[in-house]
């Protein structure tokens, strides 16, 4: 009976710990507060209980020194949590420099991941031990939320715009995975699992797909498709801006602005080209949308973050080197 | 007096057009908000007699308009910062910079 | 403190005004409730209008190219004329207002009469441009045309100035429906210096929905028109 | 102790006929008129948190279609929340005893009040008709794009519910805060207020500010959906996080609308039943107000996952943390009270006890959410149910029923069966715990919200809860039964059956349509127990 009782949920990441830790000096502070309220309260209704009808309470108002005690004490607790809770947030927010990448997608009711090598998955997603994972996301449709609860991340997957979480699993097995935020019908069938294997596993895994191309590769294809490249040149003569160690650096729109060159920044030219124009450019791009979908296009984000910096730096952008942003592994 | 202020509110509104077709680059936002504050002030304090009114309904003004400031301050405090790095001070500097330059 | 300290009572205790309500004590009492309530009120519409405005700021600071181009498919004349007729309707309030607090109801009436003219020619107004936003095709839906770059974006700004002149509008309608309640009671006589509150009311009512108007012009028809083709 | 009779005139008895009902302006029948709506709504929402629970007894999604479980969840949520929780204290039990704390003949307002309980039942209509013809499945937060592009159910029916109600909200603390500002009695200064009219002044601030957001964002989701105006489009470069900015804007205060006259009635029960003065008057009043002004700059820990910056998400986590400290402080204060009081273990009380556990231990769950690190695992998991519910059952609800027992011998005249009362009151508080403790594993164990069908090793836990939520079902049924046997078969309870202070008290009970014979001088404090000789009269 009680082994079909779970308490508590397995520790999996190098996260986990963290989260659990707060976790449980939140419940012993909880289970010492209730437990005071729930002790004064009753030793003081049994203590104080009325005895005759005409018995009436002490004439006491109050206490300043009392409520400075219990404002402040409270306080200075809740700042204590707010700190450590803050600090472990910054680490679920900030994926480290050498994360491998992998790249997902939500749509009503599946969850669609493709990995850098190439291989593509549905609703099952494959991690190698030991090695800091952060998964890019979008959706096709509405908002759903990977919740992976034994790595203790979740990150709303909204459409238009990438969210990313990250982790590195820390032990073998199969795990949950769940689409968090209602999205209809399947909502509850939108689940899946993770497997996490030894990395020489996972590179067996990764090249038993049946050789398929790399999703930089893929997303090459697609660009000479789409005739990308009769525009797009890599040594900036042609009418579009070189992509050349685009991925990363700081680009000088008409408007005067200057933007980071990320994820976000790459599929939002493809689809709404004059966004975002770039100085020096005429607004001559047509959009994309409805031609290249949320895979393809995490494809070309691939392909174009693949693409190395030229000899001599392209008009408009300042390669930037060392930057967090190109997370570019030598995969 | 109310002709004075409906002259004043018609002097502030050629003001804002005619500010409306010179180019003040980054400012042009700045003073077309200002100049409708003044007009709405002008309306509210006159028209609206909260300049001879209790200190109470003025209480209530500003306090529809303390927490008007809220939801704009606090909602645009997530979409200004989103763009920020969280990346230690030095690796992400460059970032930042070019974020708060827009 | 059921009434504060100056105001104590105008009338003998026994001659209740005809218009004090049987809640209250005094006329004083009852106004001043009245002027409360219709604050707060106003503090509502306020909120009620934030949340539109707070669209408006985070999509302007967003695509404000797209806020350039969608300003210039507006009607600066039609609008800066609307400016001054409702302006003008507002000064027309505050002075029927006055007539009415000081005893002289044909006044009030008359000025009644003028400020809802006034409103009336805002609609009238503000109904040719949708109009002409209709023959042209610049009502977001699934009929939306526009040509530019940002067709997309300038869509939401037209999907914004929609929603908040359209919400204007409604409390224009709300306001003239008001005043000519307000309009008819006077006609009747049933203001005297004592008792106008009815002609107050509406009228921070009325001046509210001008001062919408003074953000909602400049917002959508005059901002950064002047830095488009730079 | 001679047995009393009931009044020979009182407002229930002076006219008779349902027009004397529906067109009535006396704050007291509108009152009951209010009550009698939302325990028709309250019951219609349990009715589907039964089905609910019973479909999550077993793992697989069996019972009804995920789509139909899509459908209970949210009307449950919307009914709950919008018709029940939000008017529950304040259009009842505000309603009928703010104009007599005070002294007043009535609401500043009784027509404004009298139409406000007419949009409510407009946008109850609304949303009624929205069920009967298929129903809703956005949830009760109406989430887009899910809502304006995705969902085939009928979203603007039930928006324009909502919308509507908020209207009803908007002119009932209108009405409430003219009233207190205006018409106080002689010698009633804001120090001498009852507690329970400080929580309604400060929750009638939150229905003001709030409400009127909430109102503009519903409008637009219906405008979005219906003539395609997109303003939350993600397609057309919109931001559907936007929505959720200006959602939580109200819906988070919205919890405070909620559990902020709850507090009220505790501070009046706590002070009549230990027959001892408020502890700090003056710092649980204040806290009230604290409650509503930091209530308004914490929404965003709503949307700590939601794709929010990394910074302005520590913002709000700070700012939640500050808005615990009000609660934390009324807690104590109530605590203090009873030390050294005359404490009567009448069926308020325990009701009261109820909702200090309950809304301790949803408070401090509450502090789990505000953590940034740990809200990002837990949100959108049985625990945040598990949490809310605490509060807004074990907090608001507990209230309730307490301010129904205290006052319902001042509303209706007559005794309720004080054993049986006790009983329930046993019944609720085990029911509660065994129903919701469970979702607090739950969801640490990773089980999200809104799940038609779950993983097997999360069923015993949900059996637990829907075994609690059997018993719980019980536990508010059985209130419903006695109080309708005492409308007829209650001891008539007197003037002032307690012993308690407040002017209420001091009226017969039923009051006279104008409340009180003549207007009465107040001289002293509101909880000037000890001063007083004890008559129970």
């Amino acid at each position: 009976m009680w082994s079909s009782l779970p308490l508590f949920p397995e520790q999996a990441s190098t996260l986990a710990h963290q989260v659990d830790n707060l976790y449980f000096f939140l419940v012993a502070l909880t289970a010492f507060f209730s437990t005071l309220i729930a002790v004064l309260v009753v030793v003081f209704a049994v203590k104080y209980r009325r005895t005759h009808a005409a018995q009436v309470g002490a004439p006491i108002t109050g206490s300043v020194p009392l409520e400075l005690m219990w404002s402040i004490i409270p306080f200075g607790i809740a700042m204590v949590i707010f700190a450590w809770s803050a600090n472990v947030y910054f680490n679920m927010a900030r994926p480290p420099d050498e994360s491998m990448e992998i790249y997902a997608v939500g749509k009503r009711w599946m969850w669609k991941f493709q990995h850098i090598g190439g291989r593509r998955e549905i609703n099952e997603l494959h991690v190698p031990i030991g090695r800091p994972v952060k998964v890019t996301m979008t959706s096709e449709d509405v908002i759903h939320d990977l919740y992976l609860p034994n790595f203790r991340v979740k990150a709303d997957v909204i459409p238009g715009r990438y969210s990313t979480i990250w982790f590195e699993a820390t032990k073998r097995g199969e795990y949950h995975l769940f689409c968090a935020e209602y999205c209809g019908t399947k909502h509850s069938a939108m689940i899946g699992r993770v497997v996490v294997m030894e990395p020489t596993e996972y590179q067996a895994w990764l090249s038993g797909g049946g050789g398929e191309m790399s999703l930089a590769a893929r997303g090459e294809r697609m660009f000479q498709e789409l005739a990308c490249h009769t525009c797009h040149l890599p040594d900036a003569s042609g009418r579009g801006p070189s992509l050349q160690g685009l991925f990363g650096s700081q680009v000088k729109l008409a408007d005067g602005r200057t933007v980071t060159a990320d994820e976000g920044y790459v599929r939002e030219s493809i689809l709404n080209p004059q966004a975002k124009l770039v100085a020096g450019y005429q607004p001559l791009m047509p959009t994309f949308q409805g031609l290249v979908n949320e895979e393809a296009l995490m494809g070309l984000i691939e392909y174009v973050k693949s693409l190395p910096p030229a000899a001599g730096a392209p008009t408009g952008t300042a390669p930037q080197p060392a930057t967090p942003q190109g997370e570019r592994k030598p995969q | 007096m109310y002709y004075g202020i409906f002259a004043a509110l018609m002097v502030f509104t050629g003001l804002t057009i005619g500010v409306a077709f010179i180019n003040l680059g980054a400012l042009n936002f700045p003073v077309a908000i200002s100049i409708a504050i003044i007009k709405a002030t002008l309306v509210i304090l006159f028209f609206m007699h909260v300049w001879y009114s209790s200190q109470l309904t003025k209480l209530i003004i500003g306090t529809g308009l303390f927490f008007l400031m809220v939801l704009f301050v606090l909602t645009m405090s997530d979409y200004i910062s989103r763009g920020w790095s969280t990346y230690p001070a030095g690796a992400g500097q460059s970032t930042r910079q070019s974020e708060s330059a827009r | 403190m059921p009434a504060p300290p100056g105001a104590v009572h105008v009338h003998d205790a026994h001659a209740h005004h005809p218009a004090l309500q049987h809640q209250f004590e005094t006329m004083g009492q009852q106004l001043e409730s009245a002027t409360l309530g219709m604050w707060l009120f106003l503090v509502t519409e306020i909120m009620f209008f934030g949340g539109l405005f707070m669209a408006y700021l985070l999509y302007r600071v967003w695509y404000p190219v797209a806020w350039a181009e969608g300003s210039l498919e507006l009607d600066i004349l039609l609008g800066g004329v609307n400016t001054v007729v409702l302006i003008g309707s507002s000064l027309t309030m505050a002075l029927a207002v006055r007539a009415a607090q000081t005893g002289f109801p044909r006044a009030t009436v008359n000025y009644l009469l003028v400020t809802m003219a006034l409103g009336l020619t805002f609609l009238v107004i503000k109904g040719f441009e949708y109009a002409h936003k209709f023959e042209t095709g610049h009502v977001p839906g699934p009929n939306f045309h526009f040509e530019g770059p940002h067709a997309q974006q300038v869509e939401i700004f037209l999907s914004l100035y929609f929603a908040m002149t359209g919400l204007h509008a409604v409390h224009m309608v709300i306001g003239f429906g008001l005043l000519s309640v307000i309009a008819w009671m006077a006609y009747r006589r049933r203001f005297s210096p004592e008792w106008y509150a009815p002609v107050e009311m509406a009228g921070l009512y009325w001046h509210f929905v001008d001062i919408v108007w003074i953000f909602l012009f400049p917002l959508l028809y005059l901002v950064d028109r002047a830095h488009h083709f730079v | 102790m001679t047995t009393p009779l009931l009044p020979r005139e009182h407002y229930l008895n002076i006219r008779y006929g349902i027009l004397s009902w529906l067109l009535t302006k006396d704050h007291k029948r509108i009152a009951l008129l209010y009550l009698i709506s939302v325990t028709a709504f309250f019951f219609l929402g349990g009715f589907f948190a039964v089905l609910i629970r019973l479909e999550l007894a077993t793992p697989a999604g069996d019972m009804v279609s995920s789509d139909t479980y899509n459908k209970l969840f949210t009307m449950h949520g919307v009914i709950m929340v919008f018709f029940f929780l939000i008017p529950s204290i304040p259009a009842v039990l505000g309603n009928f005893l703010i104009p007599m704390m005070i002294g007043a003949k009535d609401l500043a307002f009784p027509r404004l009040n009298l139409l406000s309980w007419y949009i409510y039942m407009l946008g109850g209509t609304f949303t009624m008709w929205a069920v009967i013809v298929g129903g809703v499945d956005t949830g009760w937060t109406f989430y887009t794009p899910y809502s304006t592009a995705a969902s085939n159910t009928n979203v603007v029916a039930t928006g324009l519910g909502v919308f509507i109600t908020g209207f009803s909200s908007i002119l009932t603390g209108l009405n409430f805060i003219v009233t207190i500002h205006r018409m106080r009695a002689p010698g009633l200064t804001w120090f001498r207020l009852p507690l329970f009219v400080w929580a309604h002044y400060a929750t009638s601030l939150i229905f003001i500010l709030g409400t009127p957001v909430i109102a503009i964002t519903v409008l637009l989701l219906a405008v979005e959906r219906g003539l395609h105006i997109g303003i939350f489009d993600p397609a057309l470069g919109g931001d559907p996080v936007l929505f959720q900015h200006l959602f939580w804007f109200y819906s988070h205060p919205a919890v405070y609308i909620m559990v902020l006259p709850s507090m009220g009635v505790v501070s009046e029960v706590v002070a009549c039943f230990s027959r001892k003065n408020i502890f700090g008057y003056s710092f649980v009043a204040f806290s009230s107000l604290a409650i509503a002004v930091f209530g308004f700059l914490v929404w965003a820990h709503h949307m700590f996952v939601a794709g929010m910056s990394v910074y302005a998400a520590m913002i709000f986590s700070f700012l939640s943390y500050a808005v615990a400290i009000p609660s934390a402080v009324k807690v104590f204060n109530w605590t203090a009270t009873l030390y050294k009081g005359s404490i009567s273990w009448q069926a308020p009380l325990l009701f009261v006890f109820g909702f200090l556990g309950l809304f301790t231990i949803g408070g401090m769950t509450g502090l789990f959410l505000a953590a940034l690190a740990i809200d990002v695992h837990v949100h959108d998991t049985y625990f945040i149910v598990a949490h809310f519910h605490y509060i807004m059952v074990g907090g608001a609800i507990m209230g309730y029923m307490a301010g129904l027992h205290f006052w319902w011998p001042k509303i209706t005249g007559r005794m309720y069966p004080e054993g049986w009362a006790k009983f329930s009151a046993l019944v609720i508080f085990i029911g509660f715990n065994l129903t919701f403790f469970p979702q607090f594993v739950l969801g640490y164990l990773g089980m999200p919200r809104r799940y038609h069908a779950y993983p097997e090793e999360f069923q015993v836990l949900n059996v637990m809860s829907s075994a609690g939520a059997s018993i719980l079902a019980v536990g508010y049924v059985i209130p419903m039964v006695y109080f309708l046997w005492s409308l007829r078969y209650g001891r008539a309870a007197g003037p002032n059956p307690w012993g308690a202070t407040g002017l209420e008290w001091t009226t017969q009970s039923p009051p006279l349509t104008e409340n009180f014979p003549m207007t009465p001088v107040v001289t002293e404090g509101a909880y000037e127990y000890s001063k007083r000789e004890m008559r129970v009269v």
